[in-house]
């Protein structure tokens, strides 16, 4: 018998802090299997943001470094500009990067600054207990949208990989979902491509996945998936938004 | 024939495999497990297909999945 | 005459829910009373667990060291809490999920069966009641009628309904604390 | 007045704003205050309020900055990572003289540290964690019914100073529960107007609100100007609380919640004979300098005792100035000291004293 | 004889602290003429950023806030929630609004703020002595790009209406130029249409002024308006990029 | 060894960050400090170095964490407001201990208030701007000359300690020129290695750089492992300047271009044969507390003297501990005091004593 | 007939009224004001046109412009 | 012996060049020297001035708040700094563009048409070298070579070819300051 599907090198043995059912583990792995199949693992280096994932260095078996909140593009800047030949990542929820963090983010990717986002989009701030998140949907119910979120007074959710797409070195930018196994499928690859950019130097590469926080949300994890599906999708377009064109340098 | 492996302490009972595996094998163990989880459990392993959806889905990397060597 | 608790255990048993109800039960009897939360992240998967102080005087510390009484609502509860019990305090477990006994033996151990009768009474989810009877059964530091009082001001009015199920909960516990 | 409710220091807060006749809270999520800016979101829009999540700590503090030189009543809360990032904007506000009520529930540090309780940003809430010579009014409750009381003054303190006010207290002291009543309401019609405020200049000059000044001069008088405010409030708002120092030999000063578990130990000292008190300073800008400096001169030592390594160690020196020796008792990162350790720690004091 | 043209009444009478030939003075004097055409002086609030125009309210007659930099819009919402009947609007450089304000500026086109925004890109830090900004041009020298902004490092200049574009909630962004009569009178238009969206409750929005710089651009006035036409039109195109449909609220 | 050139401050600065093997700043603009980050644009793509300026002054101390977390000798510069903003950046490199230099041109506060020189930003410097128990270790140059020797050996003290550390200017030394050299130079190649650093884990356990412990008890030993370096500090690194305090009956303390103008008026009051004397604190954290309270025994009093509303003072009055009488005299807002006023307020006060 | 009146003192001698003006009848004069700079002036008066382009683009609100009463 | 000056001028005067060649050569001579510039958005418009010692002992402030010598190249200067002036200090005027009379008399005076005079040499820029001639002719604190060497080192190399016109104005400017 031989092992099809275990977890990857690149992910530490270590029961993760999420709760059941999270897709932050998901992520988790996919991003730990491309590390594993382009074989970078001794050449990367995380950003962990504050969030859920905050723990992200425990779990992950390469360098890392926790970034203050909203902060991880500008530490991964940090740290590539003095690598540049090191493969460096943040990983950040969307209270961190489309709020906080959005100077940051808008920024690494005007200067295409070459390393790679995963953005999770849970519409939610899991980790401080379910408050609004700018990507929160209309009508949904946070701590701090009791009432459900009003357009009038809180706006419209930002959609972060349209906003980025105004940038002409933002490399790769795609939209992907985590509710269901094609979908993960199709994640992977995007994750792939986005390294893969950072790897022939093209620029600023980022993945939005369309992620659940059972836990706030108030529902099952099955119940959150399909929720991911019937109403962010709607919202949140999926797809390639960028991708590189020609070569090393546009 | 292929065959998964539940790492039942690491499972958080989250439900998620049972929801994706195509031949619908896998359920909840009535037990708990440590975390006072219900940790997902396989019934009939000789129907799994070996398509690793479980695995694929798992938050928790609680399964790894197995095939024949060279096998189908 | 101060009591000092800890009730803990996992995060969907109800164990913040019993220390308010239990902390105003014992401000309606004129009592001082203040309720510490545990917080924060810790919170998903681990124990959560609850400070309550009952007093007749002034309450210093409402971070709960030594306590009088240990509510231990699953193992790791009792592994975590038990410990910091005062000498000859109580500890009360949920030998529903507990099978293991104390290493300890200078305190005194109830153990109820909180799950199985809470789902005598028509519900699996008030073991957090039950519980709440033994406390108060042995203990003695408030009324059983504050307790309903008080569960009535913490609970939700769409959940009004399920007050006589707590009650008969609560009422289960305390037997089962005096046999 | 109403009957006693239980409620948490989080909620309680929130509630004395309103009670204050706040209607603005602007804010951003942190633990441990997350219930602070929850409750505003439900409570504000039954009172034609105005709750909004700000995108950051940053933003959050210069809403309040407009919307306080627009006249309003208006606060803010956070947790130490999220109170540094609004060091520029106090520093504005106390620079505009604009009033506001900012409140510090503080965890453990430094960086991102933990989110357990802690009192390790005295200094930079007394000392002026911003740039420039500017003060807070610094109010560092141990209940939650002192929360609500402070809470309330803070808001007439602002409007009187037109100085930014802090509240500063700790996790304990925003996750715990305890029993509160609120003593009395102000809505914000009877406030008295505010005649600086930027609300459309019909019929007079334009109001401006402000803190540059290119010129050193000029700008050395604005800051003359505040450092007369500062004077007065020295003189005017030091709120202390002392406890059996009239014949006291050994003396502990702490604040906020560390003080309730000090008293214990003191309480328990004193039951064996031993002279102590304890002086909670209650203000911490202003600090009650002369109660310390007073008592300081009968005292063998003062122990000061601090959920962290030793802040307002600093202004009990200050205060005592040599007359006593000043000991330091503390815990950090988020660990509770206990009375029992408190009350050793005293012991071992006293003993090495004799 | 009538004057037909003269300092409008929203301006004080007061010389201003602009080099000679700088477009921050026609600016000022374009909103001025609008406040006074819509006849709102005493309702108008207007939010100084810092840069060039931090004294703006010694010029303007009406109240006036000084915000931190960048955190014009902040300010700006701060002040609007406190006085919905009143008029808000921030005038900011793009250094201001561009670089250190990216969040707060994003912010308050997602949240729909209804506040106008008058945005002057003069494609440098003029206050400070002439640094680079996130809008200065491909090779353009400033003390802090004195090799020419460099793409690969610095990035590519952001557009900021464009990307303001993406949201449904920002109702009214235009850019326009300084650059001869015309463009001028188009401006004014514009600046018009934004004080009236907000009058009429629509949501955000911002005029971007395509100005300049003689003073740290080493030009003199005139050379400095060709430049804008020649190189910074190209780069950010002219025009309306959305405008409020419909009534009251979208 | 060069011959002397004459530089301003700003660039001097900057030029002794390159000779000190620092390849990387980041920054952001700001009067009166631009002149540093310009000569770095110019002069670091010269060494294969990376000048980039930032979106922020808060994204530079980021990036400037994230440099010093992949083991780079970084450094960044700003002006009081600016450094308000990187006060949590600050904070998490403390408790993250990543070294790094930041340098603060002072200006005029609170709020945007002026550009002249001032050293309004003393306690947030010194007593933790940010949130946390941690400290920076602060040097204060009076001259260009000081300013290159400190900032080369603020990047060495960094290291050691793994700990951020301040250079503290003012308007006046970062505008400046005086005649200049460098004493030497170091590559980057020569510097140790950082086996912590994040490189990639190649053949080692991963490296992680982190001030988070959700664990008290974890957070209280990093915080215990801090209060070692700081005091390892206070016992190390305390560097202090006396000028003719043997003998002296009076006694001016003052720290960077303010302390070079009081010696001016020590001076002239020596020449009129009044006993005075100048201590001069170099390291403002670590405090030479122990030199001031020392010759605070021989003193009748001493006269602080600052660019403030008095800041350093409590320093001064924590140090002499109630020995002496301790006065102070200064301007703020930008307005620099001349040797003249100094003298006089000196003056009066030996009369006042006599 | 049309006329225009500039602020000598205001002035700051920028030389973007003389580019826009229609019938160039603006230039800079030689003398300096008291801010030392050479404040723009009109030559023949007769010829404005009143098209308020100086006004327009001066930077400084420098110039003021007057027509007849109900004049064209 | 210490000279403390402040020079003044229009933005575009080269006042702070001035200073700049001053301190030069004055460091050239072995002399402790500092340059102190007015800084920041009031320099647009308004007067630019630089503060200049050059001295035999230790330099206190680099502030220069009672010069000795005073430079003004416009009105507005004069008007700001001559009151500042020491008793018997020496204002130096640029007559080209200052046609009043200062109002102190407990001070020397000297007019030099500096305008003019570089206009003679061939570029009204060099304006500000005629002053700095008059400076050293009538302070004596450095001398003249040392002088065109900080030129030297202060202009840009693509500037060098201006050097001879500017030792030109330099003479005069020494030359007028004799008469
Ligand atoms: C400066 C600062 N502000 C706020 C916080 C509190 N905080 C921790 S996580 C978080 C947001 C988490 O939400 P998100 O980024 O969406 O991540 P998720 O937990 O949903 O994965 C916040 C606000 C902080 N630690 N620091
Ligand atoms: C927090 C902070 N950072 C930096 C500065 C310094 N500063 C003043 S104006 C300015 C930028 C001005 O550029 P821009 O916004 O483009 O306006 P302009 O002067 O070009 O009109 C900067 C960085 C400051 N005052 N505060
Ligand atoms: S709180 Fe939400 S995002 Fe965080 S671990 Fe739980 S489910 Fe995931
Ligand atoms: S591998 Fe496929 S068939 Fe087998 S248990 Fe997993 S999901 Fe079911
Ligand atoms: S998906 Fe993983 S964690 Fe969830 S039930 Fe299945 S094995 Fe357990
Ligand atoms: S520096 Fe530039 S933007 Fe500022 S006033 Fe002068 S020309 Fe205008
Ligand atoms: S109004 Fe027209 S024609 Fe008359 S001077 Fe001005 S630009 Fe020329
Ligand atoms: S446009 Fe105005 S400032 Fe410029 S020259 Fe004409 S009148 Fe003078
Ligand atoms: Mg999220
Ligand atoms: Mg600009």
């Amino acid at each position: 018998m031989k092992v099809v599907a275990k977890r990857p090198r690149a992910l530490m043995d270590k029961p993760t802090h999420y709760c059941p059912g999270c897709t932050h583990g998901i992520t988790h792995r996919l991003v730990a299997e491309v590390i594993d199949e382009m074989d970078i693992r001794e050449k990367t280096i995380g950003v962990a943001p504050v969030g859920c994932a905050v723990l992200a260095y425990e779990y992950f078996d390469c360098d890392f470094q926790q970034a203050a909140h909203g902060r991880a593009p500008a530490v991964a800047t940090g740290i590539k500009r003095v690598l540049p030949e090191n493969f460096v990542f943040t990983y950040q929820g969307d209270g961190d990067l489309a709020s906080i963090g959005t100077a940051e983010i808008v920024h690494a990717a005007m200067r295409g600054e070459n390393i790679t986002t995963i953005f999770i989009n849970n519409a939610i701030y899991g980790m401080t207990g379910g408050q609004m998140a700018p990507t929160t949907m209309i009508g949904q119910k946070t701590t701090t949208s009791p009432y459900g979120r009003d357009s009038k007074s809180a706006g419209e959710p930002i959609r972060v990989v349209e906003m980025l797409s105004t940038f002409s070195r933002a490399a790769y930018l795609a939209r992907v979902g985590l509710f269901n196994n094609k979908e993960i499928k199709k994640a992977k690859k995007a994750i792939r491509k986005a390294f893969e950019t950072q790897k022939a130097g093209q620029g600023f590469s980022l993945v939005e996945l369309l992620s659940t926080c059972p836990t706030n949300w108030g529902m099952n994890p099955a119940e959150a998936l399909d929720w991911v599906e019937s109403n962010m999708v709607p919202y949140y377009p999926l797809g390639e938004y960028k991708t590189p064109e020609g070569g090393e340098d546009r | 024939m292929p065959k998964v492996v539940f790492d039942t302490e690491r499972c958080k009972g989250c439900n998620l495999c049972p929801r994706v595996c195509p031949v619908k094998i896998i359920k909840l163990s009535d037990g708990i497990n440590k975390k006072g989880y219900h940790p997902a459990e396989v019934e009939e392993m000789d129907k799994c297909i070996g398509c690793g959806f479980c695995y694929e889905i798992c938050p928790d990397t609680a399964v790894e999945v197995y095939k024949e060597e060279g096998g189908k | 005459m101060m009591k000092e608790l800890i009730i803990a255990g996992f995060g969907g048993q109800g164990v913040m829910l019993m220390g308010q109800v239990l902390a105003g039960a014992g401000m309606f009897e004129g009592k001082e009373v203040s309720w510490l939360p545990s917080y924060g992240p810790e919170m998903r998967g681990g124990t959560a667990n609850c400070h309550v102080i009952v007093s007749e005087e002034r309450i210093g510390s409402p971070f709960v060291s030594s306590p009088d009484v240990v509510v231990a609502m699953n193992l790791p509860s009792m592994d975590k809490f038990a410990p910091q019990l005062k000498e000859g305090g109580l500890l009360i477990i949920n030998s529903s999920l507990i099978d293991t006994e104390p290493e300890r033996k200078d305190i005194r151990v109830i153990k109820i069966p909180a799950n199985e009768l809470a789902a005598e009474v028509g519900s699996d989810r008030a073991a957090n009641m039950v519980a709440l009877g033994a406390i108060i059964e042995k203990v003695k530091i408030v009324e059983v009628d504050s307790i309903i009082e008080s569960l009535k001001e913490n609970l939700p009015e769409r959940h009004h309904k399920l007050i006589p199920l707590n009650e008969e909960a609560l009422k289960r516990g305390m037997e089962a604390a005096r046999d | 007045m109403a009957d006693k409710i239980l409620m948490k220091g989080n909620e309680a807060i929130a509630e004395a704003g309103i009670k204050a006749g706040c209607r603005f809270f602007f804010g951003y999520p942190i633990t441990p205050q997350n219930e602070l800016p929850a409750y505003m979101a439900r409570r504000l829009p039954m009172e034609d309020g105005v709750f909004l999540q700000a995108e950051s700590e940053v933003a959050a503090i210069n809403m309040v900055y407009g919307a306080a030189g627009a006249g309003a009543r208006v606060m803010t809360s956070s947790s130490s990572p999220g109170i540094s990032l609004k060091q520029e904007g106090i520093s504005y506000m106390a620079g505009s003289e604009l009033p506001g009520v900012i409140v510090n529930i503080i965890r453990g540090g430094p960086g991102l540290g933990g989110i357990q309780p802690a009192q390790s940003d005295y200094l930079q809430a007394t000392k002026g964690g911003g740039h420039g010579d500017y003060r807070l009014l610094v109010l560092a409750p141990q209940s939650v019914q002192e929360a609500v009381d402070l809470t309330m003054e803070a808001f007439d303190l602002a409007d009187k100073y037109r100085n930014p006010v802090m509240i500063l207290g700790d996790g304990m002291i925003g996750q715990m529960m305890e029993p509160v009543e609120f003593p009395g309401e102000t809505s914000p019609e009877e406030l008295p107007k505010k005649e600086w405020a930027t609300v459309g200049n019909e019929g007079r000059k334009a109001n401006i609100i402000n803190s540059l000044s290119l010129q050193a001069e000029k700008l050395e008088e604005l800051n003359l100007r505040l450092q007369k405010k500062y004077k007065q409030m020295q003189e005017e708002e030091v709120r202390v609380e002392t406890t059996k120092t009239e014949d006291a030999e050994y003396v502990i000063v702490a604040f906020g919640s560390m003080a309730r578990i000090a008293l214990s130990a003191v309480e328990r000292a004193r039951e064996e004979g031993i002279k102590v008190g304890l002086i909670r300073p209650i203000s911490l800008f202003p600090y009650p300098e002369q109660v310390v400096g007073k008592v300081a001169e009968q005292a063998k030592f003062m122990l000061t005792v601090e959920m962290n390594c030793g802040q307002m160690l600093e202004d009990v020196r200050l205060a005592v100035n040599g007359r006593c020796p000043v000991y330091f008792y503390g815990r950090t990162g988020g660990v509770v000291p206990t009375s029992q350790e408190i009350y050793e720690k005293l012991m071992e004091l006293v003993r090495g004293e004799k």
